[in-house]
């Protein structure tokens, strides 16, 4: 077993872990965090498929923007807790039992077929200046400019409704008008009462 | 040597983890959009894998594509289970029951 | 010929009397009063009874038949839809049948309905009944076959209503609509196969093309081949099932017993019923060419003719004993078709019509006597208040049995006789379950009259002192009947089914040679026809099934005079068998649960096309009831858990993989 | 290394609604509530000017640009010109109701529109990355116009299930998509078609592929058992929201269908058969049974959507030309008709009150008898009465089924059609046959009752046309085999 093989087994291990523990655990925060270890290993997968720009985005993207607004919201709600430790384990078995038929279902597709070491050999490997990065990006905006419009397209998408669905002017909320602040006039702050002193009585 | 057969069968059992999260999980649906995010990195596997083995870029080019679209989906779902809980004061995916039948 | 008729007019005139006396009656009821409507009804009945039995009947002896339209009433792409006869033995029989009892139903009901408010439009529905089936087996096309086995039903549904007040009335008769719809559905497949293969309507034209089409293979389901003869005589057969009750489709019949007593005599015992018996000796050539239906045929008859009886046993509404026997009787005419003595199964139909139409309107005269009450348990002793019912009742019920020398007694013994000849599939079976049904309906029959006529009241005092026997109108038709329930038995075995009676109106293969043995061992009796019946009878004294028929009324004098308290003992040993009798073998509880809603769906097709009110009354509110229960049971899967929803596409997921990857 | 600059024409409808979508957004910014009309009215110019770009743009051959990821043929004007049709009449339907709920602002129209594009994408989609980027466009835009009610608890609870459902079937189509490259080794619909091909049809991971991709399929079409999210979500979103997502995305479904199925693995036929009869039957079963025992007309709708999408897939089934254009041809009329329905339950509804239950449309006859025939016409035509449009629809398939020498499927179906016909008279009994809790006569704005009636007329009136209609969606088809 060399070392690529070594790496490949213990960062696939980790991952199958950490993603059973996002599943079980109950606790959102530790479910979240424990979705950010399996992101890791599989941008270290991935590296080792020699597609370092797509585990670099991952871990920037998803762990950097994607992970921390699942963390904001999840500390956003006032959820509470207790309720979500009730019933732990009632479908595990089940839940378990499905789990195993659909990997060994899948696996013995997968296995069987023609996806093996003699029938798909790791190709040769790439001359050293070769960049991935590169590469995607030539193809990106000039082959793919059309799903890259489009996929602009669905940001803005996820802007709008990000924003219609949860933007919203509380009547109590209390906010200052900096356009008002600076026209203020002195007028309008103070106001000078002439009165007789008071005489004590 | 690891054979493509190997990467394929890690998305696998990622993909029967996710699927299995999305039934399993009763109370928070935070983690049943956790699960998803599994699904399609399992998906993301499977087209890594691939292009790796095919030599073939297009395969990374639709993971990039797909990482796009999940970023996208997952502001979309956590705004609306933001309204969710805005309504019903509970993420609890058993609470989300009036529609039926 | 008579007063210068022509045949043509006389065949017009037998329907068409009853017709007019139907809409004189239920048109101007209201003006002309009760008397002049049932005077106008019995009359074109009589009219009808006349011309069948003293012109035509002697003119079918004469070997003068008829077959042709007698009215053309449009001609739609290339088919003529007219309006035509075919009189031949088989036809003159059964309208012969059909009037006298309709006639004799007709002058019983002027005492049974007497104070009925509906008088006027009882004796309107039960001429235009007579109408219906008279037009039914004077057919000479499946169209017009069809348009009266319909009138029939529409007839019947309104008359098992006609108390359209009682709720278990309204019932019955939904019931009966529904499991007719269910037969009528293969029936008119049936029709349509016949007109799709056959590209006619016309009987004869039918029966001519018929054997050459009896090795044509069809396949309806992609892979399975049938039998087209077969096919189409199994669909026919299955609207025969409805109208004449066979498992499973006799739910009905029972309950339609809550029409009035002339009702049930006429319609779900002599006549309507016997229309699905009438219908497959009709259409003898067809059937004739197929050994899978004819074995189909006989299984299901004898299937009913047994078990149906069982069910007999334990009834103690009158009505309800005498109408499990005609379900059970009903069975043992299929059982004489199905071994292809379609001779023998009209000779009893004819004989069941007589002794069958005598027993329910003996148990009118009973419930009339006994101010409405139906249940036998508190009867008893009758004898001597209602001798004469008393005395017509047990002349009834030993034709019944098939006591030698009654009418029952040579068709059933024939049918026996017939079933045992038999080679087709299922013969032995059916042999097995004609011979015990002979013991089943000796015991009920007789449990019924001793526990009606025999034994102490059970009633108290003044009741009993109240009964007493019925006006002339009713006893007269029950001494009317009474006689040819004995005599029409030995009085007509020769003839119809050793004689050429029939000719060709009956066809039989040459495979399926019953007939033949039977008349073979009928002859050996003698040279002189008395000779033949004195030994046929004597021999009937000594044959099992009248072995059966006594143990049976023995056991029933047994159980119900000598020791009544023993009877309550076996029930409550026999519980679950008794219940399950009881409940009629669960029939209806498991029709309602599985069948209910394939009939409602069926009833769909029908129902839409037109009646609002049908739309309204049964659809909406009866039906969405049933079907809105499965329905209800089956939106229980839509949780609202997005997690079963999940789950079930995972498990959509995997069975699809499992099936297309290793299956 | 350059790229030539690709040809920009045959996207132009595409670029125009998603242009005027963005001046939309930007334009709304400016308006108070009271000047909301002129969104609406830009958001129907809108339409109508795509249906002109998409017309003039027409052509007899197909055109391909973007590197093969985009195709113009006459299956996608086709459905690109319903799509603007239905979604305009449904926008039309929607106005008012909006209004009364305070939802009357630019997101709806924007999303719609957004939607609209997503479908677009779909119709003409040559690459299986286009193919999911329309459908992700399309899925988002409606996840968000589900929840748009926010302070409804059921339309949010709506949205929630449809987001993670939705997400998940997208998550399978994607793993479908997986397999088929990894084993033709590309994502151009063509080349994938090629490359199976060459391969042998019981190809294990191919069928492996092919079942995922036909669940993710099923599922946007709502095939049992796939269908679960669709009777809750058509119930729990806005009526606006149902009547939009009830109608188009259909046609964009029909799209994927034929785009993957037809399109990329007919090589595969014989497995997608035989499943997709078992999704047919089943959803023909259980949406017409389950139909019966609703109480609310939204639900009620959307079983009887589940019930005639699997009509609509016998369509498929029978893997001819004849069928996929009787297939086409049916989900057209299902569009109009689901339309029609929907926009009357819009019509009953008022501010503050939801015309959802089966009970309102009790009597409707004494209250408009010119609404309760229409709602009449659709019903029949739903139920496939003829002669309207229902009935050729259902006509068309049976026939293309029984051509296909599967009588016994089509025995099934008329038998389930026949059951089915049962709700729908019961809506019919209801208008013409109860009284009217609420007596109060109906209203609606003048243009959507015209609008309303051609709808509902459409299915009746134009049957003498049923002949050019077809051949329309048989040149549509006839296209698709060319390309």
């Amino acid at each position: 077993m060399d070392f690529k093989q070594l790496a490949f087994y213990f960062f696939a291990a980790v991952l199958v872990f950490a993603a059973s523990m996002v599943i079980t655990v109950r606790n959102p925060v530790r479910a979240a965090l424990f979705l950010v270890l399996a992101f890791f290993s599989a941008a270290a997968v991935w590296m080792q498929l020699h597609a370092e720009f797509l585990s670099i985005t991952l871990v920037l993207v998803y762990v950097g923007a994607v992970m921390v607004l699942f963390l904001f919201v999840v500390m956003m709600l006032d959820i509470n807790l207790v309720r979500l430790r009730e019933g732990f384990g009632e479908y595990l078995p089940i839940g378990g039992l499905v789990a195993v038929l659909l990997v060994l279902e899948m696996a013995i597709v997968l296995g069987s077929g023609p996806f093996g070491i003699e029938q798909m050999p790791e190709p040769a490997p790439l001359p050293a200046d070769y960049s991935n990065t590169r590469a995607l990006g030539r193809v990106l905006y000039t082959q793919y400019l059309y799903p890259f419009e489009i996929a602009a397209l669905i940001l803005l998408v996820a802007i709008v409704a990000a924003i219609a669905l949860t933007m919203r002017r509380r009547k109590d909320s209390k906010y200052q008008n900096p356009g008002k602040q600076i026209q203020v006039q002195r007028g309008d702050r103070v106001r000078l009462v002439k009165m007789r002193a008071e005489k004590k009585s | 040597m690891v054979p493509l057969s190997h990467y394929l069968i890690l998305g696998a059992i990622l993909f029967a983890l996710s699927v299995v999260g999305i039934f399993l999980n009763r109370k928070n649906l935070v983690v049943l959009l956790m699960a998803i995010e599994l699904m399609l990195l399992a998906v993301n596997m499977n087209f890594v894998a691939f292009a790796h083995f095919l030599g073939d870029l297009g395969g990374q080019v639709f993971v990039f594509f797909i990482l796009t679209v999940a970023a996208a989906e997952s502001a979309i779902g956590l705004a609306i289970l933001v309204v969710v809980f805005r309504n019903r004061r509970s993420i609890n995916v058993e609470d989300l029951d009036s529609l039926k039948g | 010929m008579i007063f210068g008729l022509d045949a043509k007019t006389i065949y017009l005139l037998i329907p068409l009397s009853c017709l007019a006396g139907a809409l004189l009656a239920g048109l101007l009821g209201w003006k002309i009063g009760r008397r002049a409507s049932h005077v106008v009804t019995i009359l074109g009945v009589a009219v009808a009874f006349g011309l069948s039995a003293f012109v035509v009947l002697p003119d079918v002896l004469a070997g003068k038949t008829f077959n042709g339209p007698v009215y053309t009433w449009a001609v739609s792409g290339g088919i003529p839809l007219e309006v035509g006869f075919l009189i031949d033995p088989l036809s003159a029989l059964m309208m012969v049948v059909v009037t006298f009892v309709s006639l004799m139903v007709h002058v019983y009901t002027i005492g049974y309905m007497h104070d009925d408010p509906g008088y006027q439009r009882f004796f309107s529905y039960i001429a235009l009944f007579t109408f219906a089936m008279l037009m039914l087996v004077m057919s000479n096309n499946f169209l017009q076959l069809f348009f009266g086995w319909e009138a029939v039903g529409v007839v019947s549904y309104l008359l098992i209503g006609f108390w359209y007040t009682r709720p278990t009335a309204i019932y019955a008769n939904l019931k009966a609509f529904l499991v007719n719809r269910v037969g009528d559905f293969g029936f008119l497949l049936g029709i349509a196969a016949v007109y799709m293969y056959f590209g006619t309507l016309d009987y004869g034209a039918v029966f001519g093309i018929a054997p050459q089409l009896a090795a044509k293979v069809v396949q309806v389901l992609p892979g399975v081949d049938w039998n087209l003869i077969t096919l189409i005589s199994i669909l026919l057969f299955i609207g025969a099932m409805g109208k004449s009750a066979q498992v499973p489709l006799h739910v009905w019949l029972p309950d339609s017993m809550e029409g009035p007593t002339p009702i049930s005599a006429l319609i779900h015992a002599a006549t309507m019923v016997t229309a699905g018996v009438f219908m497959v000796a009709r259409m003898s050539p067809i059937y004739e060419l197929s050994t899978t239906a004819l074995s189909v045929v006989l299984v299901i008859g004898a299937i009913t003719a047994f078990f149906m009886g069982l069910v007999g046993i334990v009834q103690n509404d009158i009505k309800r004993v005498v109408a499990y026997s005609t379900l059970s009787q009903l069975g043992y005419m299929m059982v004489a078709l199905g071994a292809s003595a379609y001779s023998v199964g009209i000779f009893h139909l004819m004989t069941h019509a007589f002794f069958k139409a005598l027993l329910f309107l003996a148990a009118g005269s009973v419930i009339i006597g006994m101010h409405h009450e139906q249940d036998m348990r508190n009867m008893g002793g009758l004898r001597r208040r209602m001798p004469m019912t008393w005395l017509t009742a047990w002349i009834g019920a030993l034709a019944l049995i098939g006591f030698p020398m009654f009418a029952g007694f040579f068709s059933k013994d024939m049918i026996i006789e017939a079933v045992h000849h038999s080679k087709t599939p299922g013969a032995t079976f059916a042999y097995l379950a004609v011979l015990l049904g002979v013991f089943v309906t000796a015991f009920y029959t007789f449990r019924m009259i001793f526990m009606t006529f025999h034994g102490k009241p059970r009633m108290d005092k003044e009741t009993f002192d109240h009964v007493h026997e019925s006006p002339w109108v009713v006893t007269l038709p029950l001494v009317l009947l009474a006689i040819p329930s004995f005599a029409i038995g030995f009085l007509t075995i020769e003839p119809l089914l050793f004689g050429n009676y029939f000719g060709t109106s009956i066809h039989v293969s040459t495979q399926h040679p019953v007939m033949l043995e039977l008349a073979h061992d009928f002859a050996k009796g003698g040279e002189s026809s008395v000779n033949r019946i004195g030994v046929f009878v004597a021999h009937g004294f000594q044959s099992l099934p009248f072995l059966f028929a006594m143990i049976g009324l023995g056991l029933a004098w047994l159980l119900y005079l000598r020791y009544p308290e023993v009877p309550g003992k076996i029930q409550a040993r026999a519980k679950g068998l008794y219940a399950l009798l009881l409940n009629k073998y669960y029939a209806d509880e498991f029709n309602e649960a599985v069948f209910g809603r394939g009939a409602r769906g069926l009833g769909n097709l029908f129902w839409r096309i037109g009646d609002v009110r049908l739309i309204d009354g049964l659809l909406v509110n009866g039906s969405a009831r049933l079907v809105g229960w499965a329905s209800s049971i089956v939106r229980q899967i839509q949780s609202g858990y997005v997690y079963h929803y999940a789950f079930a596409m995972i498990l959509g997921l995997f069975l699809l993989i499992t099936f297309f990857l290793h299956g | 290394m350059t790229a030539a600059m690709p040809n920009f024409l045959p996207v132009a409808p595409e670029i125009f609604v998603f242009s005027m979508a963005c001046v939309i957004l930007l334009v709304d910014l400016f308006l108070s509530d009271a000047r909301r009309g002129v969104t609406y009215l830009l958001t129907q110019l809108t339409l109508i000017g795509a249906a002109v770009l998409t017309v003039k743009g027409m052509s007899a051959a197909a055109v391909m640009t973007f590197n093969g990821m985009f195709v113009g043929d006459a299956l996608a004007n086709v459905l690109k010109l319903a799509i603007y049709g239905v979604t305009f009449f449904g926008f039309a339907y929607s106005r008012d109701y909006l209004r009364e709920r305070g939802m009357y602002r630019g997101e709806y129209f924007v999303l719609g529109l957004f939607g609209v594009v997503g479908m677009m994408v779909m119709a003409s989609a040559s690459h299986f990355l286009t193919l999911y980027l329309g459908l992700e466009l399309l899925s988002l835009c409606v996840y968000a116009m589900v929840a748009l009610q926010r302070d409804s608890g059921q339309s949010t609870e709506a949205a929630m299930k449809y987001f993670v459902l939705g997400a998940m079937a997208s998550g399978l189509l994607l793993y479908g998509m997986s397999m088929l490259y990894g084993m033709t080794g590309s994502l151009e619909i063509s080349a994938v078609r090629k490359a199976i091909e060459g391969l042998s049809a019981d190809n294990v991971i191919l069928v492996f592929g092919l079942v995922f991709v036909v669940v993710g399929i099923a599922f946007k079409l709502g095939a049992v058992p796939f269908h679960m999210w669709v009777p809750d979500v058509y119930h729990g979103a806005p009526t606006a929201v149902t009547v939009y997502l009830g109608t188009a995305p259909k046609l964009a479904a029909f799209a994927l269908v034929m785009r993957l199925l037809v399109g990329g693995l007919e090589g595969l036929a014989v497995s997608w058969q035989s499943m997709l009869i078992i999704l047919a039957i089943l959803s023909m079963a259980a949406g017409n049974v389950i139909a019966i025992a609703q109480d609310n007309i939204k639900r009620m709708l959307a079983y009887s959507s589940i019930s005639h999408m699997g009509f609509f897939l016998l369509g498929i089934v029978s893997v001819s030309q004849n069928g996929y254009s009787s297939a086409l041809f049916y989900v057209v009329v299902y569009a109009v008709m689901s339309l029609g329905a929907f926009g009357m339950v819009i019509l009953l509804s008022r501010a503050g009150f939801e015309a959802e239950r089966l009970d309102d449309f009790k009597g409707l006859n004494q209250r408009s008898p010119w609404h309760a025939f229409l709602m009449l016409l659709v019903m029949i035509s739903m139920a496939g009465v003829p002669p309207t449009f229902g009935f050729y629809a259902k006509l068309l398939v049976i026939q293309s089924v029984i051509n296909a020498g599967m009588i016994w499927l089509a025995i099934v179906a008329v038998l389930l059609a026949v059951i089915g016909a049962f709700y729908y008279l019961r809506v019919i009994k209801l208008m013409y046959f109860d009284d009217a809790d609420d007596k109060a006569p109906l209203g609606g704005p003048a243009d959507v009752r015209v609008l309303m009636g051609i709808n509902a007329l459409a299915l009746v009136l134009l049957i003498p046309w049923v002949g050019v209609l077809m051949e329309v969606c048989r040149a549509a088809i006839r296209a698709l085999a060319v390309a």
